[in-house]
């Protein structure tokens, strides 16, 4: 930790950069994010193993965007956010920093996106068990129960779109949910709209989606809608051999093809 | 408010008799937005047009739906009669009410409920079709002709002759191409570089055509009527402009042992050099791979003090050359597979098997052996040759299983020529079958077997090899009951399969075009769009395309020619407006479009505020290239991206006013 | 009672299917009326929020068809809209929608017997499984189940 | 180290020695060879000349009796026995129908992904990375590599690289000190089963391998194949009176060939065992450099 805050002074005071993004200590002492720009708040910065947000959800705000060094405490979630990102060319305008700490407790400055890939390579995350098992479940399912299963937790969602606004793949300035010319989703938190907007999002982020689970997390009525992203990723991975956020210059299994992929359910 | 008129057509009794016409025109009148409705019996017969075009002024419609046949059939009638009537064309759409409905199933209620669905579909995706205007693009009249072998000389002077300029880039240092190699040509046995030197020249000595030989085409970029291409010359090392091409630098030359091209391997030539006499320019290069003065640090430099023309210049560099051109024909030829492709036939270990170009040098009287036969072993006059046709081709176990076309041919010819110069030689030739389908082919061949004395053996050689200081080829003779036959030879002829010129794929990368597994070019369309590509304003011109002979070769040079002027006689041409568009204010700039559109006409756009900074960037399209398949638009998340005619509200209230739902 | 006759929408791309179903129609295949075909140029314009649309607002099925591999008009539409489809149905499918309820096929423009036959197929399959209620009255069955559960407090 | 082994027929009878040398060369090098238990024959060079079924069947059960007793890998030093062998597996893979109706009259399932080594894939493998240290001996003589017919066909089924003209042996041949010459024959048909039926077409078509072989200065012809062998070395007799020259090169299986550049005695490697004596081949070893 110490380590971590003397670099963050240094970086700062060289200059490299002119605001931290990090984790703080919160309410309950969990961590939340803190946003440094001077070395008197370096004192706030920690890190634990409870720092699992993906902090590169900021990196879209035109605050930071304002400070343009930025530097970035980075999770695997989160370097694989700013990997899929730099593919889908939104961070062309900061001058990242990215440090990590890494499985036996050393802080890595990363020199470039090259070795933040290969350190991606080496540290690529599975799925949790817990998000595996429930998969699991779902996929043992009948259909019935499957379709029960997601009409009662949508039936609860209350169109809050904190699972947008908590993930750092949501970037569009307008998002389809606001368009109406022609209206594609309805205001009301109907069920069946709620079915078009998960379906939406799930279709909007498979296979770009880096599976941090944070909208899962956030969902203030319980639903676990990171697992629809989780089994299109787990299905893109089976059917394509594509993964996302492990390169910064192609992250994206939908917008190729190969003349082979399969096609047995198609008559 | 929208004001749609609604026709529906009978069909004489091809719809009038399964749907109830007067019912559906009866329903359409009264659907949201429509103003008129009728029903006659042929609505694409004069009358039937005018009925729109007087609506139209009379009802002050603002849309059209005919609810008749399928628009492949009368979409551009109908569009032009709603012209007619003083609005834009395409806010016509066509309902098809008739394959896909009336011939399709019985007459029944369910079959005229089904025509109304048709029309009330049409007519809500007609309330949100908007005025479209064909796309001006303007063409810049020169033309780019990649190759300069007999495809790009016929393609060029067609070109040139109509009055347009013509660029020739030619990766030699001479144009000419394979054409220049061969000794006589099939079925006619006219000297081949007769018949092409003075094509040579005339192109050397056109006021339209610029030539640039020693050059490859570097990138391509734009689109029909506007590319913009990048040319690489390299260096020479020889100003042209001095160079009198007086021959005293490459006798000087001490570097004389590199084989040459031109004579596929069986002479050397020097470091300085002109492929062949005739070569045009007949002005000479220095290859710098081979030459002393490079490879050993300026050591040498004999041809420079030889030269009284003080043309020897060692010190240029490649230099690039930016041209804008309106259309580009490829003419970049082909290979032939050779050197160790068929170890079974001993190629490459054995001097005296060679392959079919080999042999035209041979037989050419410009040729290392002034045109009498040897053997390159120790130059004895063979007196037994086999050819062996269908070498690699049409043979799945070598990966090619397409026809090379020109061999059955050239090795008629080959037999021919050898029994012409040695009478009383023996030439056998093994084929599979003898592919002579052109005019004068077969009775060509008939004469080499009747008059020549060539003997054809139907079968395979499954073996080639060296004995006392013949050649046993062993092969089957399969109208003789299978019997194997051993000939003892002097020399052998491989008709080696006809494969894609090597660099092939890289050109096509540059330029955009597809090509089949085996690296040739693919047409458009491969019998009504057979010498244009998938990229418009790109032609094609022989055997980059598939193996071809020379006639072939020349009028696919000429047909892609006619295209080219054809583009070439308006000032500017007009395209499909059905093309993307993107509102630059919501896209984010993902820019994830890109990779999927197959025509690369999606461009990264700067977003920039008063004072020029980049604040973002967008997605935009050039509707130079779109070809309007939208599927840019269905991946785009945030609906940045519209198809204009099909567009997300259009399609939206289709769907929602099938299934009847208000939108 | 009559027996239930379904709601089947088509999207189509224009160069191969659209093509296929006016072959169908001129040589007088005939075929289950319940099909309504909507026209797009490409089966890659083919955007899956209007499926879920369809789904919505009452079709009982959805037929999805355009050009064999390798044979789109436009090189390669056909190819990602593969991968789309694949994604999307694995998707609904995990989310519990009935999947036998929409049918991905490539018809030619050659091929008018196959979408004849294709048609009738899906008709049959879909007239089988019944009107297709379970998205139509999801939001009605939620209100009846919050008033209920209100009731039953 | 532990490889699954396939003998076939004639490894256990006429080609005895070729199962003895191949022994002898694993053993030095650390490898032990597991036969597949209650393993049959192959079928060659009948069975597909009758019944199709039979042909995939037979081989196919060597190969599910294989993995029921958990080999991922198999050496088939037999040419014949290999291209049976793997010709089954790949039509079981290829054929869905076939395979279930194999599975059937097998009663026991084949997953089909057993890997089929020849004797050259073996060496090339296995012995290749640890041969250097074992080699004592230089083999010096001119040897001509034969493959025969099976080997390297057909190019679906055969692991070497170049079919019409494959180097594998030869490479082998090098690491064991010898010359291998350049010759046209490697790869033609010996005769093969007409062995036995048809003894003039075997001594003529192998007579032309062996003279050509002589002609271009072999001192002898190296093969993998048990038939090859038999119609070279057993057949001699008739090749003589065919070709009417009296060639007296012997015929080594590379396993043999191999084992006497490592050091291991004649006896052991069972040279004792062919018709065309072998003495000449011995006398020519010397001692590797060091």
């Amino acid at each position: 930790m110490e380590q971590l805050q003397n670099k963050v002074a240094e970086l700062l005071e060289k200059g490299t950069i002119s605001l931290m993004i990090g984790f703080q200590t919160g309410l309950c002492n969990d961590p939340v994010p803190c946003f440094i720009e001077s070395a008197s708040q370096i004192s706030q910065l920690i890190y634990n193993s409870h720092c699992k947000h993906n902090l590169a959800v900021y990196l879209h705000k035109p605050e930071v965007k304002q400070a343009k060094k930025v530097g970035i405490f980075g999770n695997i979630a989160t370097l694989r956010s700013i990997l899929q990102l730099l593919s889908e060319n939104q961070l062309w305008d900061l001058e990242l920093t990215i440090i990590t700490i890494n499985a036996s407790q050393e802080l890595i400055v990363f020199d470039s996106i090259a070795s933040v890939e290969q350190y991606i390579q080496t540290n690529f995350p599975e799925l949790t068990d817990e998000e595996k098992e429930l998969i699991e479940k779902i996929n043992a399912m009948s259909r019935q129960e499957r379709w029960t299963y997601w009409k009662d937790l949508f039936s609860t969602c209350i169109k809050c779109y904190a699972c947008r606004a908590v993930c750092p793949m949501c970037y569009c300035t307008q998002c389809t949910v606001e368009c109406n010319q022609p209206q594609w989703i309805k205001v009301s938190s109907e069920t069946s709209g709620n079915f078009e907007w998960h379906t939406m999002r799930a279709m909007h982020l498979a296979g770009r989606c880096i599976n941090c689970g944070e909208c899962g997390r956030i969902c203030p009525v319980g639903i676990p809608v990171h697992l629809l992203t989780a089994k299109m990723n787990l299905d893109i991975k089976k059917e394509f051999g594509a993964r996302s956020g492990i390169s910064s210059s192609n992250g994206y299994a939908l917008n190729t093809f190969n003349p082979n992929d399969k096609d047995g359910f198609i008559k | 408010m929208a004001r749609i008129g609604v026709f529906i057509c009978h069909c004489g009794e091809n719809i009038s008799a399964t749907v109830d016409v007067e019912k559906v025109a009866e329903v359409a009148s009264k659907l949201q937005g429509v103003a008129f409705s009728t029903h006659y019996k042929y609505m694409c017969s004069s009358p039937g047009q005018d009925k729109i075009i007087q609506a139209i002024k009379e009802y002050k419609l603002t849309g059209i739906v005919v609810a008749a046949c399928s628009p492949r059939m009368h979409e551009t009638t109908f569009r032009k009669a709603t012209a007619e009537g003083g609005i834009n064309p395409y806010l016509c759409e066509m309902a098809n009410i008739r394959e896909h409905c009336s011939w399709v199933h019985e007459k029944s209620e369910e079959t005229t409920q089904k025509a109304i669905d048709i029309v009330r579909t049409l007519v809500a995706k007609v309330r949100r079709n908007a005025p479209l205007f064909p796309i001006k693009v303007p063409v810049t009249k020169t033309a780019l002709v990649i190759g300069g072998g007999i495809a790009g000389i016929q393609a060029a002077l067609d070109i040139a002759n109509a009055g347009h300029k013509v660029i020739i880039v030619e990766k030699q240092p001479s144009i000419g191409g394979h054409m220049s190699q061969l000794s006589e040509t099939f079925p006619t046995l006219d000297c081949s570089q007769c018949i092409l030197t003075p094509r040579m020249v005339e192109v050397s000595q056109h006021p339209n055509i610029t030539l640039h030989t020693y050059a490859e085409v570097e990138s391509v970029s734009g689109f029909i009527g506007n590319f913009d291409v990048k040319i690489k010359m390299k260096a020479k090392s020889v100003d042209h402009s001095k160079c009198t091409g007086c021959g005293e630098c490459w006798q000087k030359c001490p570097n004389k042992k590199i084989p040459d091209e031109f004579n596929a391997g069986l002479s050397n030539r020097t470091a300085i050099y002109t492929p062949f006499p005739q070569a045009v320019p007949n002005k000479p290069v220095i290859d710098r791979a081979n030459c002393t003065w490079f490879t050993k640090g300026g050591k040498c430099g004999l041809c420079k003090k030889t030269c009284k023309a003080e043309a020897i210049d060692y010190e240029t560099t490649d230099e690039y050359l930016d041209i804008k051109v309106g259309a580009i024909v490829t003419a970049t030829g082909f290979d032939l597979k050779h050197s160790d492709f068929f170890p079974e036939y001993g190629y490459g270990e054995y001097k005296d098997v060679i392959d079919g170009m080999q042999f035209e040098r041979l037989a050419s009287a410009s040729g290392p052996t002034a045109g009498v036969i040897r053997r390159p072993s120790d130059g004895k006059i063979p007196e037994k040759i086999v050819f062996v046709a269908c070498a690699g081709s049409r043979d799945k176990a070598k990966g090619i299983e397409y026809c090379s076309k020109i061999c059955c041919m050239y090795t008629a010819k080959h037999a021919m020529l050898y029994k012409h110069k040695n009478h009383e030689g023996k030439a056998y030739v093994f084929y599979m079958d003898i592919r002579a389908a052109g005019k004068g082919y077969d009775e060509f061949v008939r004469r080499a077997i009747e008059e020549d004395d060539v003997q054809y053996i139907r079968g395979r050689v499954s073996k080639i090899y060296e004995k006392d200081g013949k050649l046993i080829v062993k092969g089957v003779d399969t109208l003789l009951n299978a019997q194997p036959v051993d000939i003892e030879a002097d020399m052998v002829v491989l008709a080696t399969a006809v494969i894609a010129n090597k660099e092939s794929e890289s050109l096509a990368q540059k330029l955009h075009i597809s090509y089949d597994k085996h690296h040739f070019f693919a047409e458009a369309h491969p019998k009504l769009k057979p010498v244009e590509t998938n990229t418009a304003g790109i032609m094609l011109a022989g055997a980059c395309q598939s193996a071809r002979d020379i006639p072939e070769t020349v009028a696919q040079a000429s047909a892609s020619a006619s295209k080219t002027i054809a583009l070439f006689s308006n000032n500017e041409m007009s395209r499909e407006p059905a093309v993307a568009l993107v509102n630059n204010v919501n896209c984010t700039g993902c820019l994830l479009c890109q990779e999927v559109c197959p025509y690369l006409a999606i461009e990264k756009e700067e977003i920039k505020d008063r004072n020029g900074n980049i604040l973002r960037y967008a997605a935009k399209i050039n509707s130079g290239l779109c070809q309007g398949c939208g599927t840019c638009v269905a991946m785009c998340r945030n609906k940045s991206i519209d198809l204009q005619g099909f567009s997300n509200e259009q399609m939206l209230g289709e769907v929602m006013s099938l299934l009847n739902k208000p939108f | 009672m009559s027996q239930f006759e379904p709601k089947i929408v088509a999207f189509v791309c224009n160069w191969c299917t659209y093509a296929g179903a006016d072959l169908a129609g001129t040589s007088r295949a005939k075929y289950a009326s319940n099909v309504r075909i909507i026209r797009f140029p490409c089966t890659g314009r083919i955007d899956f929020m209007l499926l879920m649309k369809a789904f919505q607002n009452g079709t009982d099925g959805i037929i999805v068809s355009g050009c064999h591999p390798n044979d789109c008009h436009y090189t390669s539409g056909n190819f990602h809209a593969r991968r789309r489809w694949m994604v999307f149905r694995s998707l609904i499918d995990f989310m519990g929608f009935d999947t036998e309820r929409i049918t991905f096929s490539w018809v030619s423009a050659a091929e008018g017997a196959k979408w004849a036959d294709l048609v009738n197929e899906v008709t049959e399959k879909v007239r089988a499984l019944g009107p297709f209620t379970e998205f139509k009255n999801i939001d009605y069955n939620s209100f009846n189940q919050l008033d209920n559960g209100a009731i039953a407090k | 180290m532990k490889v699954g082994y396939y003998p076939g027929c004639s490894l256990e009878a006429s080609s005895k020695e070729y199962s003895d040398s191949l022994f002898a060369v694993a053993e030095k090098c650390g490898i032990s060879l597991e036969i597949i238990n209650d393993w049959n024959c192959c079928g060659a060079s009948t069975a597909h000349n009758l019944n199709h079924e039979l042909a995939v069947a037979l081989p196919a059960r060597s190969l599910a009796l294989a993995e029921k007793q958990g080999l991922t890998e198999i050496v088939i030093p037999c040419a014949a026995c290999y291209s049976r062998l793997s010709q089954s597996q790949y039509e079981l893979n290829q054929d869905s129908i076939i395979k279930t109706k194999v599975e059937n009259y097998l009663n026991m399932s084949i997953s089909g992904s057993i890997k089929l080594l020849t004797v050259l894939d073996f060496l090339h493998k296995y012995i290749f990375p640890v041969v250097d240290q074992h080699i004592v001996n230089k083999l010096n003589q001119k040897t001509a590599c034969y493959y025969g017919c099976l080997l390297a066909r057909p190019k679906e089924t055969s692991t070497i690289k170049r079919t019409e003209d494959p180097m594998e042996m030869e490479e082998v041949m090098q690491k064991a000190g010898a010359t291998p010459i350049k010759w046209a024959f490697k790869t033609e048909c010996c005769g093969a089963g007409f062995s036995v039926s048809k003894t003039d077409i075997v001594a003529k078509l192998s007579g032309k391998i062996i003279e050509d072989a002589a002609d271009r200065g072999a001192e002898s012809i190296i093969v993998a194949c048990p038939m090859c062998h038999m119609n070279l070395d057993m057949r001699r007799p008739n090749i003589k009176k065919q070709i009417k020259r009296d060639i007296n090169i012997p015929v080594l299986f590379i396993t043999q060939a191999l084992g006497l550049s490592m050091g291991i005695s004649a006896d052991r490697l069972g040279l004792n065992k062919h018709y065309v004596p072998t003495d000449k081949t011995e006398k020519c070893i010397i001692k590797k450099e060091a």
